[in-house]
């Protein structure tokens, strides 16, 4: 560890990822910065509350209302500040459409952001070199990896997330799901159909 | 790293896997816990994961980049020291313990998020069909080495501004404690063949999100 | 990396020193000498090289590049199977051990060198003084993600030839077994200023060695 | 150890590099495709017969006779092959004089290409990621870390060699050398002088 490398401090705390960050807890928990209550709140936030669901509820009320659909797409901020979606990383909301002509798909090549009151924590695969890297320059290639093949005719536009605009996508609705109450078409769509990296399954 | 090449397969996974190390949620709590201190904005975070060491920030993994980001913050900022990092002095109360977080408002704070919209003396230059280039280096023009919201990718390519998205901060200043600045930020269209040597096939479009400054007229 | 930042001191040493680990030594000596069974060129092994996984690339140091290289590159020829470098097989005598080199001979074969010049029927575009723009993309235009030797610092910039070194071989082709395609290759003449958002004075040039196809007028 | 990763086998050896030194030697010699005599020939010839000691003699020679020093500058190879100092790495020389108006630098950012007959392999600094990534932007800053102070008015210069050119440069003979003999004037000249980070110290 060079203890003189000022630039990066971080070169002070043990290698291993898991003791790092025991020693910054106990560190910040002995000066008084950090309340390991709160930290648990945090987790259990981000692990059963704000999740994908949160977008398939938007989803799926798009594909049931099209005055709500028609707002959601204008402006999505008021509109998902009414069901409750706002939040950190997710203040500045735009929710694209996927048609026959268009399919969109979000990535954030700089870092990894991503709409979190919508969609939670990004998937692991969001978060990696190979999505970051590829998914602007060969987005079809990628989307075979996830088993997606889109017509002929389809244009791709993806959305390098830059600054703290935040993308959702609107992913097309399934046929045979005519009849289908909203509840039952949130179930219905997956987490990576709201990325761009998916299709939604008919039922 | 938008554009290249060499990095392998993308590897899908179950949607209900949140985390990939029991140490992850932790890290992410922590991260954002010490973040509600209030002692940096979120581009001087971003700053310090990008100013990670190229070795290092290519063999971190996600949360690896937030630890060491957060560590080199807090030293940064003055709320932990040298010593205590290393262990080699006691922990001394922080004076601004006062500000430290309790479970009962963590859900609140988190909700409240942190809007980038702001009024803004800039005059918007451009308007939706314009064409415009970008700037032809992806760096920060006040910082030397300073952080940029601009990909390499796109420095120096002809696009079409497709929406305004009012004035934000921008992160080439607020990164460096230097001001929020805000101005103008725009949704931008680049053509996949004006982007790549290969593009795959003439329809594509690649969107940034990109701030006057880094525009001028084409 | 020309231009990288991040990187931290360069830091001198003392100019009896060679090697820095003991293993060095035959590292180098057998990349050597495996090139010396002609069964790949060196711009071939710089693809393999800069082919490596982008983390890898940055983990490994010089030799830990030249190693990881040689060892794709004798799969990749066929001299090697994977089984055998893996352990899992007994390693077989190969038909191509009467191109073994011998001690007698090193020697000669390293003061023999391997010119990079040829005669070509490309006619020279550029006089010294000749204002020229580089391809905007640092890539190979053929093969996507295929080997270069525009530095992505100098993509997209005007400079100025400054003198023709004759035609060399083309690593674009050459690296991917598509032929030798020699064509004039130039020194070309960059100011400081043209390539870097803070360069250090006015004065300051930097000069790059750049093959034909990689410039029109400017 | 991913074995199913076919483009990069290397990942089958054992990762300590001294450990794939060994087991590819070892294979190697096996399948009859290298002699271990001929390897230890190579390390000879690089560890004691090809150095900087070849490029401080034509820089010395350069410093004693104009004739030459204006031929070398000229059109070096027929000049260098003439002294014996030709081959692998070295095969298209040129070399660069540094004057009170020009500094010359040499890099390369690409790999670390080097003159190998002149100078033997390179020094670890030059085969750097630091010097790779900042001898093109800031060579100055680079110079004052060799210690090396230019003069106002002095132009920096730096060759990134991108092709199979290979660069030596001629450093300032030092005030004070005067009356000195080409072979005492040779074992001033320093390797780091013909890279162009540093400057030939006075006797």
């Amino acid at each position: 560890m060079p203890h003189d490398d000022h630039d990066h401090p971080h070169t002070l705390l043990p290698p291993d990822p898991a003791l790092r960050v025991k020693a910054l807890e106990t560190l910040l928990t002995r000066k008084g910065l950090i309340d390991p209550a709160a930290l648990d709140v945090i987790i259990d936030t981000y692990s059963n509350r704000i999740g994908p669901q949160n977008g398939a509820h938007v989803v799926a009320r798009a594909w049931s209302d099209p005055g709500f659909k028609a707002a959601l797409l204008a402006d999505a901020d008021p509109v998902l500040a009414d069901m409750g979606y706002y939040g950190r990383q997710g203040e500045h909301m735009m929710v694209v459409e996927n048609t026959d002509q268009v399919h969109n798909m979000v990535v954030c090549t700089l870092c990894s952001c991503y709409p979190w009151p919508l969609l939670g924590i990004p998937p692991g695969w969001y978060k990696s070199d190979a999505y970051r890297a590829r998914a602007v320059r060969e987005p079809r290639k990628v989307l075979a990896e996830f088993g997606v093949t889109l017509p002929d005719g389809t244009a791709v536009r993806v959305w390098d997330s830059t600054a703290e605009v935040r993308y959702l996508v609107l992913p097309q609705r399934p046929a045979g799901t005519e009849g289908m109450t909203e509840t039952d078409l949130q179930a219905l769509v997956t987490r990576d159909s709201m990325i761009g990296c998916g299709m939604v399954p008919a039922p | 790293m938008g554009g290249r090449f060499g990095d392998g397969r993308v590897k899908p996974e179950p949607e209900d896997v949140k985390f990939h190390a029991d140490w992850h949620p932790r890290a992410l709590a922590l991260t954002l816990a010490c973040g509600m201190l209030g002692q940096w904005n979120l581009d001087m975070m971003r700053r310090a994961r990008e100013g990670l060491a190229p070795t290092d920030y290519a063999r971190f993994a996600y949360y690896e980049k937030w630890l060491a980001a957060l560590a080199d913050m807090l030293v940064e900022v003055g709320l932990v020291t040298c010593a205590e990092l290393a262990g080699e002095a006691a922990a001394e109360p922080s004076p601004l313990s006062e500000r430290r977080v309790g479970p009962e408002v963590v859900t609140t704070i988190l909700a409240r998020g942190g809007p980038a919209t702001r009024d803004s003396a800039v005059t918007a230059r451009f308007q939706p069909g314009d064409s415009v280039r970008t700037r032809h280096l992806a760096e920060n023009t006040t910082v030397p080495g300073g952080h940029t919201r601009l990909p390499a990718y796109a420095a120096g390519r002809t696009g079409r501004i497709v929406r305004q998205h009012g004035s934000h901060v921008l992160p080439d200043s607020n990164a460096h404690g230097n001001g929020e600045a805000p101005e103008p930020l725009y949704a931008v269209a680049f053509a996949a063949r004006d982007l790549w040597a290969h593009p795959e096939t003439p329809l594509d479009e690649v969107m940034l999100d990109l701030w006057q400054g880094y525009l001028s007229p084409a």
